[in-house]
């Protein structure tokens, strides 16, 4: 059965059900629980948080500390742990409370978890899922409002998820629990309260799979996380103006999908890619370069990308605003090469 | 170490009071939807702060926290700046770049409250190295959490100031909890203070809801960095008034117990009996510090109000220097 | 005066210079001289070590430990260190000993000195230079071997150099210090004991600016540190077969050159770039993305990246040869291009 | 605890004199040229792996350092497959993909040596808490350095094991310097075993090149561990005989004293005094064992050398599972 949830309820619902399914998967976070050794808290067997933004809420009463363990501000320590349980044959999924956090454990996931299986000569595998979060619009700052899933999708080994809509989010969580390499599922926290249709039952997203979510003609644009909304809204803009869009919702950031989009180029001759990370060496950079590769002969015009500025994401509402890419900008950019379908 | 006179009594009370009625005003705001994002309140912790950076001139450095509004306003930060500062809006003291989590007054020596727990370890060691280096007096303080105390910068920064004997000191304010975690769950010994053992540095675990006691063990620390005898690690006991941020809930706080009767001590209210049994101020000098006080909070948030918000530009500027 | 010196001591002359000029240069690092506190050296005044490549060799002895600062293995406590102390007015020039450990010290540069300035509003800077090492080809392994000068330069507010050359290392180690940002000093440790013309005197090479190495008409290459002698060979062999090769050295991974590469192609209309990271969200991908849509209108052919494959770096001597990029992989690359031209 | 009867007493020489004489062999191999990257060899200290590991199963966990050879060679590894993966083979433990950094075998319960300092504390953590959530009776043992005692992973990683009162023994092995940097030199503390004060676990400083001192501490650091009474944090005390890495120069060594006299000490002849005295294994014995080694050490040798070097294609293999 189907019903209408958020986006967050659609993760603490994926989560439940891997640990339902499978003795294995363990999480583990700062405050994704909370309260534990708390008397008050133990006795009604509550959870004081159930993580920042109470996406675990619930978890920890139906399965116990000893599958969600709440962990120090230790992100070394416990993201660490996370790969060596996975090594040793749990399946755990670690929760990086902001992607932002990155700097604190990135060894444990560049230089550890993701090479040893090709330094151990395929003897390990490493089946753990990261969840964190990314994205601005929050007025969360420079420190908790950046966009790391393409710094992170550049390491072998490592896959990256980002889901734009609740369905795709259970499905994609339940794909990535099971998957046995590294799996980064980035959570936009301003997505949290968006609702959509989810089916009850356990069901699984393809991971390195792209979605059409709306079939066109004339442009493509491939979008990353929310800014798949921000396309929706220049496809139906532009559709007043009779000019067809075709949008394509990536989902998967690492390895990402050459044939969805090639295919889609293939018709339209022209490609934007909306990206909400600082606009260098990040994944709509790396599209472009690749489609513009091996599609070069089908382009009318230049690949376009349309990302965040290079710089840190800034306090002020206003600044922040502008600092997205936003419907405005890509209209700009997409102008550039549809002017002679214009009339 | 100087001694609390009347000069000093009447700038600790005033800068407690400061701290106070700025967080309480935050907290106000807050509710009402002006200010955005996320706002962890210093309340209840002031005689951390503020017995720890009487003791400091302009000269020394501070690390702070999320937690930071105490202590730059501890550090002599603007109010009005501030305030602009988590109003996001151009004449803040970040031009409103920066937010609750990030202000910062270089002049001041106050190197910026840290979005990352743990943060500030490393920073307050770099800009101890530069004061030994440049064979200065000053000294650094580095304000950090219980939860803090289990980063891993927490031991490397320590121990860096251990063997290099810098004029760090380092100031944990354990409140019990970090986030909805306690600290007895948290960290694998009772105290932190006991983690001193790890560096060969004195550690020592005090009251830190007495301003006296945080004031006396701060001026010994400081002196003896200032002396180039290295650092010292001091765990204040102490509790805040409100949730780890705007809006939590605060389940995982006790509902009676040492905890609770922790939770019920005012340190404001603590250190006013201090200065009248020893005749350091009177009634009415309290009456007027309080009073002046919750003006300039009512000033700095006129200010704040009044002020633009940034020029679309300044999302640009700023990046690189030169 | 020129002499003929190596890469290394081309290095090493640059930090004695910089710190003889201004004494706000520190040196940190682990076994930058070695021996701290043992006896017998510090009665000679003698570093044991000088860089686990020799590289600082001799600085100790010259400017005492005040300035050249063996530190324990705490690579987020120095890194740290420098942010703070560039801070607060020094100039520090922390090493890492390997790029591959970036992931320890990671949110020293991402969280904390990359975004002081933009944070505060302006008032801090951070003048301060990482000098590093990265790249394969020495067996060093996994862990020890990967290059990741792409990865910082996706950071804002960060700066990347990687010199190809005795007299580009030194001259932009002197502009490095002399910038009032972080930037990034990359250094590839094969390349060590490569012998080339350097000036005795102090002077600067532009951050920021490529170097055209070589001229040519036909087929633009542009490379990356050590890529630069793949790209020369291929010219070569290129040049044989009448076809004309310009090899640009990049030099500044970030803030990359795009006015030097966009000329080159308005010329050749056709371009190839080196990069030894793994392939994706790299600098090559970014060079690829920009040029594409600014030179779009001269391109003849889609523009191609050789990079290393993706995957960790092999121990094994023939697996590293063939994850390093080479002539013959270039030479088939551009073949794709040129095809046309040759007769 | 069992005690070091004869076939203990057999196993634990033949395994340290495995160690040596691999490590003797790898060193003239690499001197002459036929080894290449980076080496780094484990004699003198073979006591410590050895002591330690004659009290796991293949079903104990042990994470491992840069140092690695002893570890695995302890922990039951097959010499050939470690010979050759030195060399860079396709017979290699990793099929020649590793090298001398990264050997290991997850069959033995070898979790890898590491190129990273300090690596194998988190994953130690993980492989400690995933033996307790599945409430087995195995151990894990973390071997670091006295330098790696420095990082932050350290803190992180012993503190979160005595929280969770996990199975892992933190062995140290203190060789008194981190490439040229002494321990004295870079830890704030006299001794690494008085960290143990940070996390509330039973820790001890002990001569490491005695075996039966490590073999008793061992026995009740991972008795205690399989009880689950949590962590135990164990200093040894040792010396390598070569250098850092093969090439290093080794100016920093003390040419007299205290450190010299540790030098000199060599961990299986004082092992073959004790078993002679305990009349545990006579001369022939002794000398029996030290010849089967020797001769399976120039076997993995000819293995190494006799085998095939990697397909091209294995390049690309073993990135993703599945
Ligand atoms: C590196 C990092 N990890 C986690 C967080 C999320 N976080 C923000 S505040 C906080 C709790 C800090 O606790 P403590 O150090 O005790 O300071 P307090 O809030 O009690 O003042 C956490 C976990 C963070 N901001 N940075
Ligand atoms: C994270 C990291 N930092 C630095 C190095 C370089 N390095 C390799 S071994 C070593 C010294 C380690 O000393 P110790 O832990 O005492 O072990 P030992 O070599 O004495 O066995 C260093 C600094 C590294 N490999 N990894
Ligand atoms: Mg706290
Ligand atoms: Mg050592």
């Amino acid at each position: 059965m189907t019903r209408n949830i958020t986006f967050m309820k659609a993760i603490n619902e994926a989560l439940e059900q891997a640990m339902e399914k499978d003795e294995r998967v363990i999480l583990l976070g700062e405050d994704i629980a909370g309260g534990a050794e708390v008397a008050h808290l133990e006795k009604k067997n509550e959870d004081a948080w159930g993580g920042v933004f109470g996406v675990t809420k619930g978890l920890m009463p139906k399965f116990g500390r000893e599958r969600v363990i709440d962990t120090p501000i230790s992100e070394m320590g416990y993201m660490g742990a996370a790969v060596g349980a996975a090594a040793t044959g749990l399946r755990p999924v670690p929760e990086l409370m902001f992607n932002d956090f990155i700097g604190f454990c990135l060894d444990t996931i560049l230089a550890q978890g993701s090479k040893m299986r090709y330094m151990f000569g395929g003897k390990a595998k490493i089946p753990m899922t990261i969840r964190t979060c990314h994205g601005a619009g929050a007025s969360a700052a420079a420190q908790h409002s950046g966009s790391y899933y393409g710094l992170l999708g550049a390491i072998p080994a490592v896959k990256v998820v980002v889901p734009a809509t609740p369905y795709d989010a259970k499905g994609l969580l339940l794909a990535a629990i099971e998957d046995d390499n590294i799996v980064v599922f980035s959570e936009d926290k301003t997505l949290y309260g968006l609702k959509g249709e989810v089916p009850e039952e356990y069901y699984k997203v393809e991971i390195g799979k792209a979605k059409v979510k709306k079939e066109g003609t004339d442009l493509t644009i491939v979008t990353i996380g929310k800014m798949l909304y921000v396309a929706l809204e220049v496809a139906e803009q532009l559709a007043n103006e009779n000019i067809s869009v075709e949008v394509i919702d990536l989902i998967t950031v690492a390895p990402w999908d050459q044939a969805t989009i090639i295919a889609s180029v293939k018709k339209t001759g022209r490609l934007v890619i909306i990206d909400e990370a600082n606009p260098h060496n990040n994944t709509a950079t790396d599209i472009a370069s690749v489609i513009g590769n091996q599609a070069f002969d089908y382009l009318d015009g230049p690949i376009k990308c349309v990302c965040a500025p290079h710089t840190p994401v800034p306090f002020a509402t206003n600044l922040e605003q502008l600092y997205l890419p936003n419907a405005e900008r890509v209209l700009e950019t997409a102008a550039e090469l549809i002017d002679d379908l214009k009339n | 170490m100087k001694k609390i006179d009347k000069k000093r009594a009447s700038w600790i009370l005033k800068t407690m009071s400061d701290i106070r009625n700025f967080e309480n005003e935050t907290h106000r705001i807050f509710t009402s939807g002006e200010i955005p994002g996320f706002v962890h309140l210093y309340a209840g912790e002031e005689a951390i702060a503020t017995g720890v950076c009487a003791h400091l001139t302009d000269a020394d450095y501070i690390t702070s926290t999320h937690r930071g509004h105490g202590h730059c306003i501890a550090k002599g930060c603007d109010l009005n700046g501030m305030m602009a500062e988590i109003y996001g809006k151009e004449t803040g003291l970040c031009k409103g770049k920066g937010g609750s989590m990030h202000i910062a007054d270089i002049d001041k020596g106050m190197l910026g409250a840290n979005g990352m727990v743990g943060g500030g370890f490393p920073i307050a060691v770099g800009a101890g190295l530069r004061n030994k280096y440049l064979k200065t007096k000053d000294v650094v303080v580095c304000f950090f959490g219980d939860g803090a105390a289990n980063e891993g910068g927490f031991h490397e920064g320590v121990n860096l100031a251990s063997i290099w004997k810098l004029p760090v000191v380092f100031v944990n304010e354990n409140n019990n909890f970090a986030e909805a975690t306690p600290q007895w769950y948290s960290s694998g010994s009772k105290t932190i203070a006991q983690r001193a053992e790890a560096y060969d540095i004195p550690g020592e675990r005090l009251d830190g809801k007495d301003l006296v006691a945080v004031y006396e063990a701060a001026g010994k620390a400081i002196d003896r960095a200032r002396k180039g005898e290295g650092p010292t690690l001091l765990e204040c006991m102490t509790y805040r008034d409100y949730g780890h941020f705007e809006g939590d809930e605060q389940k995982y706080k006790a509902t009676a117990g040492k905890e609770k009767e922790l939770a019920a001590r005012d340190c404001i209210k603590e250190f006013g009996t201090y200065l009248l049994s020893e005749g350091l101020l009177s009634e009415k000098e309290i009456a007027e510090i309080a009073n002046t006080s919750q003006k300039e909070i009512a000033a700095a948030i006129k200010f704040a109000e009044a002020s633009p918000i940034p020029r679309p530009e300044a999302l640009y500027e700023d990046v690189y220097a030169n």
